[in-house]
């Protein structure tokens, strides 16, 4: 291999200076592709944004669509001024020195930096992680409650995440020499643990601290229901379409988790997020829908097929294949969805048992299958693939340590997601206790029965009313009449009638 | 041009080194810039699947919304499933062999394989040709009969389309010296045939094997109608996101086709496919719509835009440039587009006439412009254009041909439409008609009557009650109270009304 | 820096053919990488258009959702045909020669011309100038008339416009040295004033020329309103879902204007793009957003959160950084999107109290914001970023200027608001007049009433209707007697009283 630093520095000669002209030329094309891929993927992941929008409006009830998608908008507003001033500089400030920090500190509103792209491409995350609270929390929290909460979240809770497990300095990175646990650092490829399940954890106590809404586990005299009342999701369209939106943005996710992509093996490793990512995401449908079908075979004896399922399902198999995407086989990231996908079920189900009321399951969905996916990459990381990730491979996954009995990684996964669940708890608890106290937390009960969109948005969302039946059959008489003829043109009388019904 | 293989076999002296140092980085960075493209334009055809999703959800009745969409989310599963098994191996495997091979047969499971974006970007396509049918089907077809047939299309019959003309073992494939035409290969560089064809055929097919829907053509009592009832679209806004959604990933799915992008040639390639791709949707979408608006104004004497010839006007223009979109100029693209507009027209009216009853129109849009395309490039296949697509430009189509009767390229094209129609028809008509003997294809009549929906979804796909009266009507006097007036502020007053009504 | 054209005209031995031969491999890459730049971010520009369609259509009352939509899929046809017949050529034809053209003049059919890609990515920033329109004169303009003048602004309006700021001829131009003001070319990096500006002003006159919609500001006798009444968008769904792709569309319109990303500078200047298109878009939302309920707050004592204010505010700030975007720090671009927020919520209010009816709020949005952004440049332009962005940076914007008072910028960049207010109202308000003077350019008072998707376009856009409630029941019987019990399963009960509500 050729060295071009020593080689370049005084080029001696007419030939040394052509060999480092080009030399320079490819240094250059290498920084345009790299800043090229994450703006790709940036985008990608910011399009995420209206991915929950969709997905979130779709699982509320009509009463209640303005209010989720103005937050699901403002948080990613919020986030970029909170993750620009402050959120930004706490996550990688510092990361020239040597040793393990706890919080990053300096970059304060992007001061003496210039990686611009590196900044949008974690922002783009820092924007997804606020807004996995918000379906959760839907249809009962109020808007100051919200922007406090996603603020808070992505200028400090979030960023000490990410410092602790993505930054040089960070005491569990997998990229600090001197981390917690020398060299064997957490493996966290594109954030199941440091995005979904900070979201998730989050989600989780806001639920738990704001109480279901009501009619959901208890009737109006505060009495428990026998069975659980299911609000019906207003518009299966609008999630089906969020769900795809994320599917696609999550190409921009995982893959761009390589960061750089102008060299042949991190070309290869973006390549094999694209095929783990995808199976993940399809053996998660698949298992959780089928799972769920049988199950309802067996207690009522009539399949039926549930979209809901499917699609959280195959949210709940993306959110686990996150964190080993770049270190796992295409099997075993079929294996890990699959896995995801009944981890979604369970979860689903416990929190019904425990009366937590989960407006859109994104606690199963970002909690239940973030902590998997991190757990899972302990058990599935193949030597060849974490060198070629740039991971240090002397400690594999159970799965393919000799012997099979080597668990220091997954300890260590453990530990992280351990680590991420305590520090969330530790500063969202008090956070919403204190909110829920001051009476900021949850809406007025009557506003709630009358939904947030009439009390907080100036009206409902939809207005799907026709025109008035005596213009149309007015209109329709004139037709008839200019043309001579007493029978009108066939779809316009059925227009007509349709307009009638 | 030098030739660096066997000048860097070994590099003697310092400056060899570093000159071949340059060169494996230019090397190096072709790798990550070819990935990179086919990472983005797979990412783009995947949201294909949205539109795909979108458009059918939107054309289909409101009670069996849930069911078509949960069929897009599904075959791209089960697409994914089935063609990371066997698909991928039928269709490419043993590629490094010679001589032409009916079906691949090695890479299954992707082992012994690390193409993993080449295999992302295939699975894309794959799940693009297993998605078209479930249109066509829409609103009575038994979802254990599709996911049968989707995983049968994916796996199997798909793939053999695909070897025979796109892999280099393939008997008419362009890329094969000894294909069955000795120096002439089938033109169809993004899939007019390969992939729309194969997913038409298959729908018209199953159209035919299934059945109309329940009072489309005959009454309660089986008796032909007079006029065909035409089942209104639920939703033409889902249905006009699908549109744009599909032409956004076009622009993935017809440049991409270029495979490489990190050369001037190829470069040039896929910019010519993205002008040719917009041309051809712009003229289809005008000449569908403007043609049938003609038309219904002169039978009816009342001129109206009907949406639905716009929208499947600009697809079929799409899925005929598909075929020669990189051997074709922008002028060829817009005739071509031009007459795709009609031919979707006069399927569309074909098949109504003949009494097979397509839900979406994707039999029109995808097999009679999939077919229409193939053949146009052996018409308008320009020798320059071909060389620069890497082509043989010995036989171009007839239009630039000597003398302009060379027809042989398209005869090839003229075979390779007929193989493809064979083939499908041969292995899907048996199917088809096995499934409907054994009353595994179609729904209950009364099950359809009701929706699928509610019969095998649980509830149907939308719920836009609002809050009770009362509720509101609280609310707004308990405002007006609190601010000591008896006037209520204008946006809620209009919402009270609003809830009213 | 090594000078290759010189030194690889005629190479001269073996290492010199060899470094020439790298060389060209990476003037290879160069090529490619930048050509698949200008596809990703022009499919990104063209998915705008979706986003219109999405924004639009959910701003209207329900009678007229197909009618919007249509034109917003036929203004990207005409547009794309007219562009490419006339529109590219007028705008950069005949760059290659020196001094300043008012029009260029060569490029029609694309004749002669091989950038193809260079064109897709102008065709898709002419489109969406097309688009801004639709939605200002929504719900009462003739199709005719919409397509003749979206096809008279694509293909002679805009492009006018283009050559003057764009062309290495305009006579504004920044890439012109024997411009207007000699060495200070305007500063319009992605078309604060050559896109939205252009739309928006078009927009303005229509809605002048138009006329309110009935019952807008005037009773049925035409006596005018006390408080104009506001028409509720009829799905709020679909305005989020458009805002949030137009705000990832901006990623592809901002840094894609760098034209090309293969070396680090341009590289650089795209990264800034996407930080100061971040933070304009948030600051805008929230600036417009709070300033709206705080207004409202003090009028009314009832404070509500307005969606439409956060979407458009957050579009606002998009509009108001693209003419700035690389030349700008991130804070002056939330400077800028904070005002642009302003400036949208006093340009709506004017256009309220003068009756003039927009009935998307476009013009606010894209006029006064538009505007706006190319003032903000003069005043925001840093001079190392101005070096970087390839601008003349000896006359830097007022605030980074010598003293603070050298507005020589600001002044250019004042002029060419004027020139493109005063072009388009030149060329529009006359064409309107006639269209409307000739009865072509309002639709009958009649069918405005029962809107235009009877009228014009064979029925409405939704229906929801779901299925019978007899079926319904039979079904539920049918199901109850076969499990042997009388008891239904709960999902399906529920569905069944779903169905019968």
């Amino acid at each position: 291999m050729a060295d071009f630093e020593a080689y370049c520095a005084a080029p001696e000669g007419d030939v040394a200076v052509h060999i480092c002209g080009v030399y320079d030329i490819t240094n250059d094309i290498v920084t345009g592709v790299d800043t090229f891929f994450l703006l790709f993927a940036g985008a990608l992941v910011f399009f995420m944004q209206a991915g929950f929008a969709m997905l979130c409006a779709g699982s509320v009830r009509a009463k209640n669509v303005k209010n989720i998608m103005l937050k699901n908008l403002l948080d990613a507003c919020g986030g970029a001024i909170g993750f620009y001033t402050v959120g930004y500089g706490f996550a990688y400030g510092g990361s020239d020195r040597i040793g393990s920090t706890f919080i990053g500190d300096s970059y304060f509103g992007l001061r003496e930096f210039d990686s611009w792209i590196g900044f949008f491409f974690q922002f783009a995350f820092a924007a997804t992680a606020a807004t996995i609270v918000a379906g959760t929390v839907a249809e009962r929290c109020k808007m100051a409650a919200y922007l406090c909460y996603s603020i808070f979240l992505t200028g400090f809770v979030y960023p000490v995440v990410v410092h602790s497990m993505w930054s040089s300095n960070g005491f569990l990175s997998a990229f600090n020499n001197e981390s917690l646990f020398r060299d064997i650092g957490v493996i966290d490829f594109a954030g199941s643990g440091v995005v979904h399940m900070t979201g998730g954890v989050t989600a989780l106590i806001a639920a738990i601290v704001l109480g279901p809404r009501k009619g959901r586990f208890y009737d109006e005299d505060g009495n428990p229901l026998e069975t659980p009342v299911t609000f019906q999701p207003h518009s299966v369209a609008l999630q089906i379409l969020g769900t795809f939106i994320l599917w696609v943005g999550w190409y921009g996710f995982n893959p761009g988790s390589a960061l750089v992509i102008a060299n042949a093996g991190s070309a290869q490793v973006a390549a094999l997020c694209t095929v783990t990512t995808t199976m993940g995401a399809a053996a998660g449908c698949i298992s959780a829908m089928f799972t769920d079908s049988i199950l309802e075979g067996m207690a009522s004896g009539e399949t039926s097929y549930d979209l809901t399922m499917a699609m959280n399902g195959a949210l709940g198999g993306l959110v686990a294949v996150t964190a080993g995407c770049s270190v796992i086989t295409p099997w075993a990231a079929i294996l890990i969805g699959a896995v995801g996908g009944w981890a979604y079920i369970a979860m689903s189900k416990t929190l019904i048992a425990l009366k937590i009321d989960d407006a859109v399951d994104a606690v199963p969905v970002h909690f239940a299958n973030g902590m998997w996916g991190v757990i899972a990459t302990g058990l599935f990381a193949k030597p060849e693939l974490m060198d070629l990730a740039g991971y240090n491979s002397a400690n594999p996954g159970l799965f393919y340590s000799e012997g099979g009995f080597d668990g220091q990684l997954l300890l260590v996964q453990i530990c992280s997601v351990c680590w991420v669940f305590g520090w969330v708890a530790f500063t969202m608890t008090p956070f919403f206790m204190v909110l829920n106290a001051a009476g900021m937390f949850r809406v007025d009960a009557l506003e709630e029965e009358v939904g947030l969109d009439i009390s907080h948005h100036r009206g409902a969302a939809y207005d799907l009313t026709g025109p008035k039946k005596e213009d149309v059959d007015e209109l329709m008489e004139v037709r008839a009449s200019k043309h001579g003829k007493v029978e009108v043109p066939k779809e316009v009388a059925q227009a007509a009638e349709d307009a009638d019904a």
